[in-house]
């Protein structure tokens, strides 16, 4: 891998399909709250649309935009934010991940302070799954070796 | 009669767990080991989502002007969240064994458990 | 903000963070890694401190993650057995840590090295989180934590690691969903996740078939994560190849939280009466553990590696504390939860012993150790402090255990176990004698041994840490047992 | 009639379990493991577990899926069993 | 009975563990300053076991508790009079013996000599502690103390003959103390909930009786230090050991532990009455008349010197342990007098081994005929040893017997009486050969190595310092026998405690 | 190796069948999962989070933490796989 077929018809569908995909995850992350899906979903879909871009393309070209040092720190990153939520509660004065204290920050009433909460750890963990399951797929179908492109 | 119909889903769930089971521990292939592993925890997961079902009941999501909110018309979330965690364990487990079934394929070139027993005895 | 109300999570939350920034600093400079590492295992080491005088003082400590009433939200439960086991595990966790850091320059490529502490801290992450959780669901999550953590360390080692940690996956998953499963069958039946609150419900479906099978799950799940004797055989191959600091780790602290977990699920969740009035649990376990204790030792004696033997003494000492929770009496119980620290602290020191002498001599083989004793004095001493106390001679720690263990077994008329128990004695003294004999009267004539010296400092430090606290604990296994063990011990004993 | 179909599907899904492990081409396992995964997808979802469902297409019948096929192209799609 | 709370038994104890740090840190570079402190450590500890013992001869007794370990094992010494007798022995004839090492270990220029000092006084703070000990978990302690450190002292000349002699000595103590002894300490705790020793017993009246013969039985197993037979096989083993190890170590320190354990656990873990309605006493004095006997013959096809003498340790100690067998005031009171008299003479006739093998390297008694002239001091007391063994007036060996033989009459055995007057007979067997041989006969002729044999002719002792030694503990046997008073005193102390005789 | 696996697998099974008799029927909205700690998640989502999808609440909210905790698995499983895999030192030489 990975430039299985070097196919001008799936570049194009792909050029096409990714936005879109990439578009639809962010809604499901973030309409969590009101429909099925959520960060994990959401994150899920974002990575595949990052694996599909690098199965229709080249590995150079997903790591020219996405960078593996960036890779990585968003993988810590996401979930730095979920833990890093909970702690903010905790210095506020409330239990580890009680959202509802972070009204004394955020302009909104107590139960509604929750749903923004909710919000923030979905981020999180859409950013933390789709930037993992990039590095899982390329760490597996390389064996490590980013640059070379072998099948 | 009214065993077997009314727990359906709970037979099957074990049947799948089973076969997963026998893979795991009676396949010589690893890959096959891992794809047992997969159907086993997915057979696992069909048994708590089961436990959640409530006959004539809608999924948990309320619409906002509803007043009176009647339990039984909608399942049981609770399990469905578990089975969330259950799955992103799942995935993650099968990321991990993948990642080592391919170290243990560069450096034994084969994946067959009892080749690479024969390997390894040879070494010795 | 009152930081000690908060420390039964922060102890689980401070090295999570600690690995998060490890990954972020390991990207954009690797040498603060190892000081941000070790800053959040020293941190860890006084959380449990306060942790552990809060519970002496103010008694058990509940935490309500996110703010919600049990058993709706996660709790924390934290009384004298969580405290005890965190305690053990942070101590033991913190000392490796030190001892890692040289151990590791020959076993593992420099670049490598912020993900192996990433790594590492999630470990000590899920096992914190383990012993400290009062939910069965929550239990699985970090569970699964410190497994996949295991997994990756276990393989990063050397010969056959990778297929031992191959085999430690596909058993390791088995446990886990058997885990999972019971806990399924607990929900169907209870509609509740919180110990607590389970162990209120439950006493009225003991005679349910489904409870039945739930326990069983449970304990099946947990015998195979701990290697209770048939179902160990993942356990000598993956500590045998496993880096050094890995072995360490791993044998005494992952196979103390599973005992841990194994008497939460015989005593919190279940009451002491089940296992021992309404299935016959207790008494099968007595044997299971019977049989794991005499083969583990017997398997032990056969060994050439000395890694690999130690493995196997693990086998038999796993069985130790299966056999002393489920003898039913109070002093099986006291010998049990005592022999969980004096073991972690036992196989940690010699798995580290062990690690130094390969440091130099690259070799674990016991017939390379001959004439140790001028080369490397104060590991020598150590060890043999260690397999005194492994044997099981007073003063060390290793005898106190042992004297409670066969109190119980006597008390609960288990014969076999009592025999069984003196009968791995002995195998260790032949064991551990054999190889004291070589490091100190046979004449050194091989050439391997050229270059060996005294481990560096940063390794010997813990290794003597530890074989001195084997022998204070054994002096104050009476202070340890009346100010903490004591209160352990379920109600119905 | 609902629980006709219940039982067609698992039906199917448990030849999908059977074929993921018997057949000799582990390409060809990946890609019923993958069936497996979306049939069981249909049936939580007939459950009501929309979000488990959505989840398990994702995950089970998408990224594992990849994976699976990322690793045999580094490995092999031979098998004995 | 007063009691006094006085660390003075955990200073005995302690001073020879503060020895063996200066021994090691002192090392070979000095040494003269190493055995200084070797002689000092051992004076000093005798002092403070003689400062005890006029509190003791006036009925009180001296009680230090270290550490309670747990609520039931508690770390505590209580010197009494059985305590002292034993303490007073041990740490007398350490000085001789420190003085007869360094004359043996710089004759011979062995190797290895810090470890050996070092590990001596360890061994020697061990036999302080089992002294001492108030409970049978302190004892058991130090009586496992003994055995690990006295394993590099066999060991010590690291042939594999020498590996292989203590793998025995550590099978047979380690193992059975282990497997039975242990077992036994932990049925008396389950049973009896007190594991003090007190004077007629811990164990009630209530208590099944096979637990209790069944416990007898694992404690006379579990204690092989007194070499009881069929256990009895690691001292011949053990006799690959430097000589003075053999003398100290296997004719006072260790298996006198063994007898003392033995003693200790028949009249204050049992008691008298106990024993005597269950008849055990008579199960064990039989047990000892087998190995008394026993190993009285196989004594008699030795040709090595030392093992002739290890085998007679294991019939004499059989007689310590024959008397406390035996039930009655006289058999305990000869049984505690042996430990003495036999200490004398034994570690005299070790002596003279050792000296013989530092003079002339020999070690089989076909040898040495007409050795007598060439060192006559040594042979002289090796007489005197001989003939104290046998129970010959005036030498201490004589005292003992006498007592046991009442024994054996108050408690109607006249099986053991007859055990008594066989085995004597034994002895002199053994033993009348050898000096026979030393003074009368003429050396052979050796054509190989005729310059030798002439050597035989002239005097050459064995260097000063082991004469010195060796010729005061067969001082020491004549002087017990005469002035007995100090023994005696205590032993009847004992006895009166224990049996409510005399 | 195989009949073993056999029997395990069926013992196993027959104690999962055998316990099944005694479980709740399949969509019985009166069985103790149901009417025990989950009615409230039902009841109380919008009141108390805000949040109409009782499974988002109850993952993010509720039972926040184990949602934590399958996070960080997932992160494990990244750190693990380049632990693993990744060979760095061959970026180097290029």
């Amino acid at each position: 891998m990975i430039r299985l077929i070097e196919d001008l018809h799936i570049q194009f569908v792909c050029r096409i399909m990714v936005p879109l995909i990439q578009f639809f995850a962010l809604y499901v992350i973030a309409h969590g709250h009101y429909s099925p899906g959520g960060g994990f979903q959401g994150g899920c879909i974002l990575g595949a649309s990052f694996i599909l871009m690098m199965i229709a393309y080249d590995i150079e070209y997903v790591k020219k935009r996405f960078p593996e040092k960036f890779n990585t720190f968003m993988v810590a990153f996401g979930v730095f934010l979920y833990a890093a939520i909970g702690a903010l509660c905790l210095i506020l004065g409330a239990e580890y991940l009680n959202y509802g204290i972070l009204h004394k920050i955020l302009p909104a009433d107590p139960v509604k302070v929750r749903a923004l909460g909710t919000l923030g750890i979905e981020i999180g963990v859409g950013i933390t799954v789709s930037a993992v399951m990039l590095s899982i797929f390329l760490n597996l179908s390389t064996f490590g070796k980013h640059e070379k492109s072998e099948v | 009669m009214e065993i077997i119909i009314g727990k359906y889903n709970y037979w099957i769930y074990i049947a799948l767990m089973m076969i997963g089971f026998y893979a795991m521990i009676a396949k010589r292939n690893l890959v096959k080991k891992i794809v047992g592993m997969n159907i086993f925890q997915t057979a696992i997961i069909l048994y708590f989502i089961s436990t959640a079902y409530k006959k004539n009941a809608t999924i948990p999501i309320l619409i906002k002007s509803q007043e009176v909110i009647d339990v039984t018309q909608y399942v049981n979330p609770l399990p469905h969240v578990l089975m969330l965690t259950a799955i992103v364990v799942m995935v993650s487990t099968f990321g991990v064994a993948l990642a080592v079934i391919v170290m243990l394929y560069k450096k034994y070139k084969t994946l067959e458990e009892d080749e690479i027993i024969e390997i390894l005895r040879e070494k010795k | 903000m009152n930081l000690s109300e908060h420390s039964s999570i922060l102890i689980v939350v401070v090295p999570l963070i600690a690995s998060f920034l490890n990954v972020f600093i390991g990207l954009w400079r690797r040498s603060l890694c190892y000081p941000l590492f070790l800053l959040a295992l020293v941190i860890c080491g006084f959380l449990s401190i306060d942790l552990i005088q809060n519970i002496i003082n103010n008694g058990t400590i509940r935490y309500k993650l996110g703010g919600w009433m049990p058993p709706w939200g996660i709790e924390y439960v934290v009384d004298h057995l969580n405290a005890y086991v965190i305690l053990i595990v942070s101590f033991i966790s913190l000392l490796v840590a030190i001892y890692s850091k040289r151990s590791l320059e020959k076993e593992l490529e420099e670049s490598k090295l912020p993900y192996f502490y990433s790594t590492y801290l999630l470990l000590v992450t899920g096992l914190l989180g383990i012993t400290v959780t009062g939910d069965i669901f929550n239990l699985f999550v970090f569970l699964e934590i410190a497994s996949l953590a295991g997994y990756a360390l276990i393989a990063i080692g050397e010969n056959r690691s990778v297929l031992a940690s191959f085999n430690y996956i596909i058993m390791g998953t088995i446990g886990a969903c058997f885990y999972l499963l019971g806990v399924g069958y607990i929900y169907i039946i209870t509609g509740s996740l919180n110990m607590l609150d389970i162990a209120q419900l439950l006493p009225k479906l003991y005679e349910s078939k489904v409870t039945l099978a739930a326990f069983a799950f449970l304990v099946v799940g947990v015998a195979i994560k701990i290697a209770l004797f048939p179902l160990h055989r993942w356990l000598p191959d993956a500590y045998t190849y496993a880096p050094s600091a890995v072995s360490v780790l791993a044998s005494a602290t992952m196979t103390k939280v599973g005992i841990y977990v194994l008497i939460r699920i015989s005593f919190t969740i279940f009451e002491p009466n089940f296992s021992k009035d309404i299935i016959p649990a207790g008494t099968i376990l007595v044997w299971w553990s019977t049989i794991a204790i005499i083969f583990g030792s017997i398997l032990a004696l056969g060994q050439i590696d000395f890694k690999r033997t130690l493995s196997y003494i693990l086998i038999a000492e796993v069985g130790y504390m299966v056999l002393g929770v489920n003898l039913g009496n109070k002093e099986g119980f006291i010998g049990a939860v005592l022999h969980i620290l004096n073991d972690a602290l036992m196989i940690a020191c010699l798995f580290m012993v062990t690690g130094g002498i390969y440091y130099y001599l690259k070799s674990r083989n016991i017939e390379d150790f001959v004439g140790l004793n001028k080369k490397m004095p104060l590991s020598m001493a150590s060890f043999s402090i260690v397999a005194l106390s492994m044997i099981g001679i007073p003063p060390t720690a290793g005898f106190f255990s042992k004297w409670y263990l066969i109190i119980g077994a006597i008390k609960a008329e288990q014969w076999i176990a009592v025999i069984a128990l003196l009968f791995s004695s002995l195998v260790n003294a032949i064991i551990f004698f054999r190889i004291l004999e070589k490091i100190y009267f046979k004449k050194g004539n091989s050439t391997k041994d050229i270059n060996v010296k005294e481990v560096p400092v940063s390794m010997l430090i813990p290794i003597l840490i530890l074989a001195t606290s084997v022998i204070l604990v054994g002096l104050f296994s009476g202070k340890i047992i009346s100010s903490i063990i004591q209160f352990t011990v379920p109600g119905g004993f | 009639m609902i629980w006709i179909v219940d039982i067609l599907l698992l039906t199917i899904v448990v030849i999908c379990a059977i074929g993921a492990i018997y057949v000799k081409d582990l390409l060809s396992s990946a890609i019923l493991l993958g069936a497996y995964s979306f049939l069981m997808c249909l049936l939580w979802t007939e459950m009501g577990a929309v979000d488990v469902a959505f989840t398990e297409a994702a995950v089970g019948a998408g990224i594992s899926t990849a994976f699976f096929i990322g690793a045999i192209y580094q490995t092999t799609r031979r098998t004995k069993d | 009975m007063e009691i006094i709370t006085s660390a003075k038994p955990l200073f005995a104890i302690l001073v020879s563990l503060i020895a063996t740090i200066l021994i090691i840190i002192t090392g070979e570079k000095a040494r003269n300053l190493r055995e200084a402190w070797t002689i000092i450590a051992s004076i000093v500890k005798f002092t403070i076991v003689a400062s005890m013992l006029p509190d003791i001869l006036n009925g009180r007794v001296i009680e230090y508790t270290l550490l309670a370990i747990t609520s039931e094992l508690v770390l505590q010494f209580k010197v009494d009079a059985i305590g002292i007798f034993f303490a007073f022995t041990a740490s007398f004839l350490w000085i001789i013996t420190s003085l007869y090492s360094i004359g043996y270990m710089r004759g011979l220029n062995e190797h290895a000599q810090t470890r050996y000092f070092a590990y001596f006084a360890i061994a020697m703070s061990a036999t302080m502690g089992v002294a001492f000990s108030a409970n049978i978990f302190t004892a058991f302690l130090f009586y496992e103390i003994i055995t690990v450190s006295t394993f590099p002292l066999v060991a010590h000349k690291e042939t594999p003959e020498a590996i292989k002699g203590a793998r025995k000595y550590l099978v047979y103590l380690l193992g059975t103390s282990v497997a039975f002894q242990l077992t036994a300490i932990i049925i008396t705790y389950n049973v009896a909930g007190n594991l003090n020793f007190l004077t007629n017993g811990v164990f009630h009246d209530n208590i099944s009786h096979n637990l209790i013969t069944l416990t007898f039985l694992l404690y006379i197993a579990g204690i092989t230090k007194a070499a009881i037979m069929p256990l009895h096989s690691w001292l011949p083993a053990a006799m690959v050991a430097p000589t003075p190890v053999s003398a100290l170590l296997h004719a006072v320190a260790v298996v006198k532990t063994g007898v003392f354990m033995i003693v200790r656990v028949v009249l204050y873990i049992f008691g008298i009455d106990i024993l005597k309605s269950l008849d055990l006493g008579t199960v064990l004095a039989y047990i000892a008349s087998f190995t008394i006997i026993a190993a009285s013959v196989i004594a008699l096809r030795q040709d090595n010197l030392k093992l002739r003498l290890a085998y007679s340790t294991v019939s004499q100690l059989s007689y310590v342990v024959l008397g406390v067998a035996l039930l009655s005031p006289s058999g305990v009171m000869g049984s505690i007098m042996h430990i003495v008299a036999h200490a004398f003479g034994k570690i005299t006739l070790f002596f003279t081994a050792g000296a013989i093998y530092v003079a002339t390297h020999k070690t089989n008694i076909s040898q040495l005929d007409g050795i007598g002239r060439q060192m006559p001091f040594t042979m002289g007391a090796f007489t005197v040893g001989a003939l104290s063994m046998i129970g010959i007036p005036p030498f201490a060996g004589f005292l003992s017997k006498w007592y046991l033989t009442f024994g054996a009459l108050e408690s109607d055995q006249l099986i053991v009486l007859a055990v008594l007057a066989v085995s004597t007979i034994l002895n002199a067997c053994y033993f009348m050969p050898i000096v026979y041989a030393a003074f009368f006969k003429e050396p052979k002729i050796d054509k190989h190595n005729l310059h030798e044999t002439l050597d035989k002719r002239t005097l050459k002792e064995a260097p000063a310092i082991m004469v010195i030694a060796l010729v005061l503990t067969a001082i020491g046997t004549i002087l017990i026998f005469f002035f007995p008073s100090l023994f005696l005193q205590l032993a009847q102390i004992v006895v009166t405690n224990t049996t409510g005789g005399y | 190796m195989k009949v073993l696996a056999l029997i395990i697998v069926i013992l196993t099974g027959s104690l999962l069948i055998y316990s099944s008799l005694d479980m709740p029927d399949w969509g019985d909205p009166n069985s103790p999962a149901s009417t025990h700690v989950s009615p409230r998640y039902i009841e109380k989502t919008i009141e108390e989070t805000a949040t109409p999808n009782a499974v988002t609440s109850v993952l993010a909210d509720y039972r926040g933490y184990d949602t934590l905790g399958e996070t960080v698995v997932i992160f494990t499983a990244a750190v693990v796989c380049i632990l693993l895999l990744r060979r760095f030192e061959d970026d180097k030489t290029h």
